[in-house]
């Protein structure tokens, strides 16, 4: 047929070991779909390979049985009649011993056995011939190490699906599987070789039976990998990793109770080593063992665990923690051991297990007796000598986890120790019942390792009954009679009186004490209400009298805060009530009493964390919140305190309290109010000058008002600003309807600070706008911004640049008729005519142009020869330019040509005519420096992410990529004026302006026009060097460079002036006023030796001279960049001499 | 007595790497003719510095280079100060003829295994001795044109010889090594029968650490040496030279000098004046005197003046120029020469 | 009908077996005979051979001085005829002698002497120069 | 790949985790000084890397860092900042010298070109860590020996191999 000799090809393609491996693969793959598509049968495939199977030669008969393995593997899905499958068998399985051709025999075996019975699957003797052989043929270890994989593989294989067929080779399988395993290295091999050994143990449970007799042979082979210990952390291309590899091996481990005898001792003993992971492996080993193994085998052991667990916890116990930064719920926070926690996990196992005959050794240990008994002698942490201490802590482990295992052992040890303790410390039972109602008893020492161990029992059973529904338990009758005893003795730790003021633990343990008892739930153990509320008051009283100890004012907020939560999130009514009244309330109370003593700000402070604990009592909270900004508001004029505090409360409002609530989803009805109250208060509070005298209150009032507004819908806002408008207007000066005929108040630049208050803080209300929000008479507003503006309102710019960035424009149609449009806006902006009457009055004029007018725009090119006017209108074009930037619009392009123009201006010859009254000082008609300033700051402007206005937060349209484009439109117009710019001031002006741009440009623009932009850019860092106030700008300028450097595309543009740029960083590497700097550039230093040598090279010796200073910087960081750049450019080219 | 103090007249720059050592030229300084020392370095060149007569500021007249392929260690002026013979790393020793200002190599003398560490001319200007790493030193004969002709290869120390030098007056050579001995060598019977005549080192109080350079007073009695083990020590011989009949004078430890530097100790030369100066890894130069005030087991030699900080790096070199009013130079690890003058 | 087909592949083993092992022992037999032959050899070869190379200088050196013999420096003939008395004096025969080193190094020292009043850059390649290159 | 377990040499100690420092420098300590200190040259000296042309490792993927091996411990290194001096004590895992000397001549070469000139370093190996150690420290501390091996290619090869950066 055609086929054999296009087969032959095929198979000699694949025999023949010179051809590529793709070329194999491909033939393979032929062949393959030769027989999936019955071309060729398989029978026929096998007379075809006849000569090759049968060859001497070794190498060609391998590749032929690979083949046949392979072709099989690939055509699992196809059907085989038993006959054949049983001869392939037969075949392969007789190849084992054909050591040469080892390869393709277990491939083949592997691939059917792997059949599914489908698709006709080995017989179950068949499976058992191939294991035969495979033990009688192959020596494991002596195979490399993919033929040990594919041993392995095999052997689990028949394991996991054949094992009542082989299940009779009893010693020879378990011998075979041992002498595989001996001695196997691989990470992947041992993988397979463990889990063999579990299914061992599944295929001979019987505990007297077969493999108990091999137990000892078999755990021979696990032993010497135990601890798991790779000598090189695995990367990457190894796939196990030590933890699974670890878990394998356990579960080998704790595969049969039979290994009990060997197991145990060994891990016993691996405890006790010093390795690390030795200890950490042994504790999992042994939990996870002895919950397989079972109660009674592990019964003899638990003495000698218990002890080594008592010794481990000695040693790897830290510390205690006795801070509240840890959550709150648990018990005490030590410093995270790994070998710590899987101690107690064991411990709790074994209790778990056998809780009697564990509760019984804790019980009667020597050590926990000491403690309890000597208990009495515990009176100050810091008295207490460091061996009880880190036995008290270790006791205090163990209670904590047999308090919160079961409910017996809880018992127990609530029983025998708790009350023992409590004997020993004189509260009888007798007197605790005494105690019932909540009777003070006689102030009793403290006792601070009483208490100690109080808390872990506590939080250990405060867990237990989370998970138990059983109530009424023994230990809860006892602690229910002694929660009165615990109060008090919890309390008196925390008492600060004149000789004492209790140390870092003790306040820990009362506060966390107190905390504990009140965070009980009230089903399960109900600490009669007079207790809890005791907690709160003590809780209070320290609040509002102790501020004076920081630690402990602290750790009982926070325990404030939990206990709230808590109530909260359980609703405990009952509880909850308490709680209201007896803090809440007392809070709020604080706020408005000025008697007492606690300072403001930590009122504040306890105010925000009480809120916290729930939005109920959040609202509660800014209500009372409120009324105090407000009444201070009011008095501010009147006394001074008021004044700070008004600061504060807002502050505190507009920085944590709106925040929780937008984040916990709430409540904008009470914002909008608050927004529309402060325009209330507004009006009456600022009739006075003084709170604006000084600007922190103003400053306090617009944030909030910003951020009010700001999170606020359409709705709500159109209701603020309908009000701050009507304020604006009934309160001020302004004449807003005819803004445009008045004179403002006599004088030059006079407007009353009252009006510029509520001015301010409607420009922040504006700022916050949405886009869609209505603006009422938009034009009038326009008219006011920009005259104010001129007197050098900044907000009141930002207002106006935030209004032009979010009104429609005509293009995309404005919905309503009278709502005023981008356009007509900015036509009243740039062509409203300002006049100047000759008293300096300053005014809008809105009849035919007269010849003494100006617009804007000629002021900002100081036209009037006044300085101050000046800056301000180019400081308030540039916002009004954000604005437009932001959004995309085109006037940009117009702006920035005023900008620029005052940079170069002193060129410039006066155009427009003059005004009377600057006609006898025609020199000075040029843009004086202070303005000039300004111009290149408003680059700065129109670049940065303002903080305050204009961007996402304040709803600002923003288009996507605008800064790239306004970097590609400024680029060459800057480019050609420093090229043309004859004197060096402008020059210097020009490319300040410019490094505000290309710094706050993204880098991939930047990037494409590296090569123009080298060489302005270094004249930049040059000029920036000379003033310190510049370090800033440098610092990002140089960012930009280093950006260049290590960018791929950058590096060709450096290429030709690497010279330059490698001098110019030589004299950045010691520039004294920033680390970063100095940082930086040596890092493109080191970017550039990378460039090629040739170029680089005759510069080596200047950078390895510069650097060699470096080496001795005052900086850390940056020696170790003069490290890497010396190592980089030393090794440039051949020289290997030691110091250059 | 008056307050001595160690001025510095010149630093000189132009070395790229750090300078190993110096060598006034004994053929000037006198008679008009401008002083002249030439200088090598780790950076493969020699270096020919010339004092302005009207300025006594010195100037690199010549910068002998690409005949070495190493670090030149070592430079020796022969007596005639006609010949300048360069030692190297590159295993080989170069003489460099002064033929009008221009200085052209005339020979290159090869033999040695590895480094070449120190060259020295006898006082005649007859022999020529190099020493290695490779624990031999060589002693060549001067020969018509230039030529140099191995006498004889003397093998003895143990370790890498550090330093060789004549006898100021006689043809006895000494090497010191990092074996910690100092051998010497003379010929017995005029049959290039070179033989070690004598080894100092540990039992007869020697240094306990490499021995790094030697020197000689004027008179040639004394010898000062200075070491790895922080100190200097002074030996002195009663007949310089060869007695009668061939037997030769043994020499013997007269005094340590300890806790003077409190690093290696480098170099050490003996001015003409009376006056060694030490120079060390500790950055400093220190100059010591006989001892003359004569009180009882006072110190045979007191320190005259210390310099700390006189380079910025280790000091490796220090020699005083000839003639009666010397100048001191010293070369350091930091590239520089700097040259020193004793003023009171 | 499938057996069949494997049959000759399955017992294949046996009839290549003896033709094998037959192999492999004769093949053992000669290599390890040689190995034991260039063993014993190496030791003594080495030695021979840079004797045989400096004697073979002096053989050319001597000669050539017969020739003419103003033709080296007197230096060089004593040097020459000092080397030639050790190659004499080296006890071939008796290995165990404990000069053999001794007089091994003086000889190298004498030729390496020679060599450089010669000016030629004779160099014996058995020659073990720089021990290893990583010795500083 | 194959990678050994612990009862293959050499043994390699978990890294001990250094405390970082906080590297950002606040405007307000602009100008104060940080002297060089034990745990700087530490970190210069820690990554080192020797490959496996010195220690029969089979694979050149994972060289040891002079830290894994314990040949220095921050313990082992001393410095004055004042008098310009530091000390290192390193411990050869390989009793083999030219492998102790190879070392210290890196750790030299490390610091050497490292440190701020001004700088005097000894290198030394740690008490009975070595068969030679007397040889080894004389070696090292020779500056002749050493700048004359660095002049010598294949030695200066060998060290550069042995200062490449780790890989992980």
């Amino acid at each position: 047929m055609a086929e054999t000799t296009q087969l032959t090809r095929h198979i000699e393609s694949y025999v023949d070991s010179s051809s590529t491996p793709s070329h194999q693969v491909a033939s393979l793959d032929a062949i393959v779909l030769l027989i999936k598509t019955n071309a060729l049968t398989l029978e026929a495939l096998v007379r075809e390979l006849d000569m090759y199977l049968t060859s001497t030669d070794t190498l060609i008969r391998s590749r032929g049985i690979l083949l046949l393995a392979e072709v099989l593997t690939r055509i699992n899905s196809i059907s085989l009649d038993s006959k054949t499958i049983h001869s392939l068998v037969g075949f392969f399985k007789e190849r084992m011993a054909d050591w040469k051709a080892v390869r393709g025999a277990l491939v083949g075996c592997l691939a059917l056995i792997r059949r599914k019975s489908v698709v006709g699957m080995v017989t179950g003797s068949d499976a058992k011939s191939i294991t035969q052989s495979f033990l009688q043929h192959l020596q494991v270890q002596s195979l490399g190490l993919y033929d040990r994989k594919l041993c392995f593989e095999l052997l689990d294989y028949l394991l996991e699906h054949h094992v009542d067929s082989i299940a009779s080779l009893e010693e020879d399988l378990i011998f075979g599987i041992c002498e595989a395993i001996d001695a196997e290295k691989d990470p992947e091999c041992l993988m397979l070789a463990f889990h063999i050994v579990e299914s061992l143990a599944r295929l001979y449970p019987d505990p007297s039976g077969l493999l108990a007799s091999f137990a000892r042979d078999v755990f021979d082979l696990l032993e010497p990998y135990f601890p798991i210990h790779f000598t090189h952390q695995t990367s990457g291309d190894t796939h196990v990793q030590r933890d699974d590899l670890s878990r394998t091996l356990m579960s080998a481990f704790a595969s049969t109770p039979v290994f009990e005898p060997f197991v145990i001792p060994l891990l016993l003993q691996k405890l006790s080593s010093s390795l690390h992971s030795a200890k950490i492996d042994s504790l999992q080993y042994l939990r996870v063992c002895s919950s397989k193994y079972g109660a009674e085998r592990i019964a003899k052991y638990t003495g000698a665990i218990w002890s080594s667990l008592k010794d481990t916890l000695y040693t790897y116990l830290g510390e205690p923690d006795f801070s509240f930064t840890l959550a709150p719920t648990d018990g005490i926070n030590f410093p995270k051991s790994e070998v710590v926690v899987e101690a107690l996990s064991l411990l709790q196992q074994l209790i778990v297990q056998n809780s009697s005959q564990l509760v019984s050794l804790i019980i009667d240990d020597e050590d926990v007796n000491f403690i309890t008994n000597s208990i009495a002698s515990y009176e100050m942490y810091d008295t207490i000598s460091v061996q009880e201490k880190k036995k008290l802590h270790a006791i205090g482990r163990i209670l904590y986890i047999s308090a919160k295992t079961s409910i017996p052992s809880c018992n127990a040890v609530f029983q025998s120790l708790f009350l023992r303790m409590m004997d020993k410390l004189g509260f009888s039972a007798s007197n605790i019942d005494g105690l019932q109602n909540g009777g003070i008893l006689a102030s009793q020492s403290v006792n601070f390792g009483f208490l100690y161990l109080c808390i872990e029992l506590l939080s250990g059973c405060r867990e237990l009954v989370i998970l138990s529904d059983e109530k009424r338990e023994t230990y809860c009758t006892i602690l229910h009679s002694s929660s009165a005893v615990l109060f008090n003795a919890f309390g008196s730790v925390l008492a600060v009186t004149a000789d004492r003021c209790p140390s870092h633990p003790d306040i820990y343990i009362g506060v966390k004490g107190l905390q504990i008892l009140a965070m009980f739930h009230l089903d399960v153990f109900p600490i009669p209400k007079s207790t809890f509320e005791n907690i709160l008051k003590k809780f209070m009283s320290i609040i509002i009298e102790d501020f004076g100890q920081t630690v402990l004012w602290n750790a009982t907020l926070k325990a404030l805060f939990h206990i709230g939560s808590f109530v909260q999130k359980f609703s405990e009514s009952e509880k909850a009530m308490s709680y209201r009244s007896f803090v809440v309330d007392k809070i709020m109370e604080m706020l408005s009493l000025d008697d007492i003593a606690l300072p403001f700000s930590l009122k504040v402070e306890a105010l925000y964390d009480i809120g916290m604990t729930g939005m109920k009592n959040m609202l509660t909270i800014l209500q009372a919140m409120e009324g105090a900004i407000f009444t201070n508001l009011s008095e501010v004029h009147s006394n001074l305190t008021s004044h700070e505090t008004a600061v504060q409360l807002l502050e505190c409002y507009s920085c944590k309290l709106l925040p929780w609530i937008l984040k916990n989803g709430g409540a904008e009805e009470f914002v909008v109010q608050f927004a529309v109250d402060i325009w209330n208060q507004a009006g009456n509070c600022m009739d006075f000058n003084s709170p604006f005298e000084d600007k922190g209150l103003l400053d306090a009032m617009m944030k909030a008002m910003k951020v009010s507004v700001g999170c606020c819908s359409v709705e709500s806002q159109n209701v603020t600003i309908q009000k701050a408008y009507s304020t604006l207007s009934s309160h001020t000066k302004f004449q807003l309807n005819d803004v445009g005929r008045l004179p403002l108040t006599s004088g030059k630049y006079d407007i009353s600070p009252r009006d510029e208050g509520i001015l301010l803080l409607f420009a922040s209300v504006i700022i916050a706008l949405r886009p869609k929000t209505h603006i009422p008479n938009i034009r009038g507003l326009l008219h006011l911004f920009i005259i104010t503006l001129l007197k050098g309102v900044v907000p009141v710019a930002q207002a106006l640049g935030s209004m032009l960035n979010k009104l429609t424009s005509k293009s995309n149609g404005a919905e309503k008729s009278d709502e005023l449009t981008l356009e007509e806006a900015l036509d009243i902006i740039f062509n409203t005519k300002i006049w100047f009457s000759s008293n300096n009055m300053l005014q809008i004029y809105n009849g035919s142009s007269n010849g003494s007018d100006i617009v804007l725009t000629d002021l900002c090119l100081g036209i009037t020869n006044d300085r101050l006017l000046q800056s301000n209108a180019i400081c308030g074009l540039s916002w009004i330019g954000k604005g437009l930037l932001l959004r995309g619009h085109e006037k940009i392009k117009d702006i920035t040509m005023i900008f620029t123009e005052c940079l170069i201006s002193d060129r410039r010859k006066t155009s427009v005519p003059l005004v009377e009254g600057s006609l006898e000082n025609t020199e000075k008609q040029k843009c004086d420096p202070l303005a000039r300033k300004c111009a290149t700051e408003a680059f700065h402007v129109l670049m940065s992410d303002a903080e305050d206005c204009l961007n996402r937060k304040f709803h600002a349209t923003v288009r996507p990529l605008y800064k790239q484009r306004f970097f590609s439109s400024m680029m060459p117009i800057f480019l050609q004026l420093i090229s043309r710019s004859d004197s060096l001031l402008s020059r210097s002006l020009l490319l300040r302006a410019f490094a505000h741009v290309m710094s706050d440009t993204p880098l991939i623009v930047i990037l494409n026009e590296a090569k123009k932009l080298i060489p302005v850019l270094l004249d930049c860092l040059f000029m920036l060097t000379e003033d310190i106030q510049d370090k800033d700008i440098l610092y990002g300028l140089l960012l930009v460079l280093s950006g260049m450097l290590t960018e791929k595309n950058g590096q060709e543009a450096v290429i030709e002036n690497a010279h330059i740029i490698i001098n110019g960083l030589i004299k950045l590497v010691d520039y004294p006023h920033k680390t970063l700097v100095r940082e930086t550039a040596i890092q493109c230093l080191v970017a550039l030796s990378e460039l090629p040598h040739v170029r680089i090279y005759p510069l080596r010796t200047q950078v390895l001279q510069a650097i060699f200073k470096c080496l001795d910087d005052t900086k850390r960081s940056v020696r170790n960049e003069a490290v890497k750049c010396r190592q980089a450019w030393a090794s440039i080219a051949s020289s290997r001499s030691l110091r250059f | 007595m008056e307050r001595l103090e160690l001025k510095e007249v010149q630093k000189l720059e132009g070395h790229t790497d750090r300078v190993w050592s110096l060598d006034w030229n004994p053929a000037t300084g006198h008679a008009g003719i401008p002083l002249v020392f030439a200088s090598c370095s780790g950076d493969k060149t020699v270096r020919i510095w010339e004092q302005n007569l009207s300025t006594n500021l010195f100037s690199c007249k010549a910068t002998l280079e690409e005949t070495h392929t190493r670090t030149v260690r070592s430079c020796a002026w022969s007596p005639s100060g006609k010949l300048l013979a360069t030692a190297s790393f590159d295993a080989t020793t170069a003489i460099w003829e002064n033929v009008g200002g221009e200085f052209e190599c005339v020979s290159t003398l090869e033999g040695h295994e590895n480094e070449v560490k120190s060259v020295s001319w006898n006082a005649s200007g007859t022999l020529l001795a190099t020493c290695s790493r490779d624990k031999s030193v060589w002693i060549w004969e001067v020969q018509p044109g230039n030529e140099f002709e191995c006498v004889s290869v003397l093998q003895g120390h143990t370790q890498d010889v550090k330093m060789v030098r004549w006898h100021p007056t006689e043809d006895i050579l000494f090497s010191c090594s990092y074996d910690n001995n100092i051998k010497v060598w003379a010929d017995e019977g005029d049959s290039d029968d070179w033989q070690c005549v004598q080894t100092l080192g540990e039992p007869n109080n020697g240094h306990t650490s490499t021995v790094w350079a030697l020197s000689f007073n004027a008179s040639g009695d004394k010898m000062v040496t200075c070491s790895d083990d922080l100190t200097l020590k002074v030996w002195e011989t009663e007949h310089v030279g060869m007695q009668s009949g061939g037997g030769f004078a043994p020499w013997r430890h007269v005094c340590t000098l300890t806790g003077y530097h409190d690093r290696t100790i480098f170099s050490v030369h003996w001015s003409r004046g009376g006056i060694f100066a030490s120079g060390a890894a500790d950055d400093a130069i220190r100059l010591f005197v006989e001892n003359n005030e004569s009180q009882v087991d006072g110190p045979l030699y007191k320190l005259l003046l210390k310099k700390e900080k006189a380079h910025d790096m280790d000091i490796n070199y220090v020699q005083w120029s000839h003639g009666e009013k010397p100048l001191l130079a010293s070369a350091s690890d930091d590239g520089t020469i700097k040259v020193w003058d004793l003023v009171s | 009908m499938m057996d069949d087909l494997f049959d000759s592949a399955v017992n294949f083993e046996e009839v290549h077996f003896k033709k094998g092992y037959d192999e492999g022992y004769s093949h053992g037999l000669v290599a390890g005979k040689d190995e034991g032959k260039q063993v014993g050899l190496k030791i003594g070869f080495e030695v021979g051979e840079e004797l045989g190379f400096y004697s073979g200088c002096i053989h050319i050196w001597t000669s050539a001085i017969q020739i003419d013999p103003r033709c080296f420096s007197s230096r060089a003939k004593t040097a020459i005829a000092q080397m030639k008395d050790l190659i004499q004096k080296y006890p071939l025969m008796d290995p165990e002698d404990l000069q053999v080193q001794e007089i091994m190094d003086s000889l190298r020292l004498k030729f390496k002497m020679i060599c450089s009043l010669l000016h030629v850059k004779l160099h014996y390649n058995g020659y073990p120069a720089e021990a290893n290159d990583t010795q500083f | 790949m194959v990678s050994g377990l612990i009862n293959e040499n050499p043994v390699i100690y978990e890294r001990k985790q250094r405390q970082q420092r906080s590297t950002q420098s606040l405007p307000a300590d602009e100008y104060t000084v940080e002297p060089i200190d034990q745990q700087e040259i530490f970190d210069i000296l820690f990554f080192f890397f020797l490959n496996s042309i010195f220690l029969d490792i089979k694979d050149p993927e994972h060289p040891y860092s002079l830290e894994e091996l314990k040949v220095i411990t921050e313990e082992a290194v001393e410095v004055d900042d004042q008098k310009s001096y530091v000390r290192v004590t390193f411990t050869p895992t390989v009793e083999h010298c030219s492998m102790a000397t190879i070392i210290g001549l890196c750790l030299r070469v490390k610091l050497l070109r490292s440190l701020p000139p001004r700088y005097k370093v000894d290198i030394r190996v740690a008490p009975g860590s070595h068969a030679t150690e007397a040889a080894v420290n004389k070696q090292l501390n020779d500056k002749e020996r050493v700048a004359a091996a660095l002049e010598n290619p294949n030695l200066v090869d060998m060290v550069d191999e042995c200062l490449a950066p780790s890989f992980d």
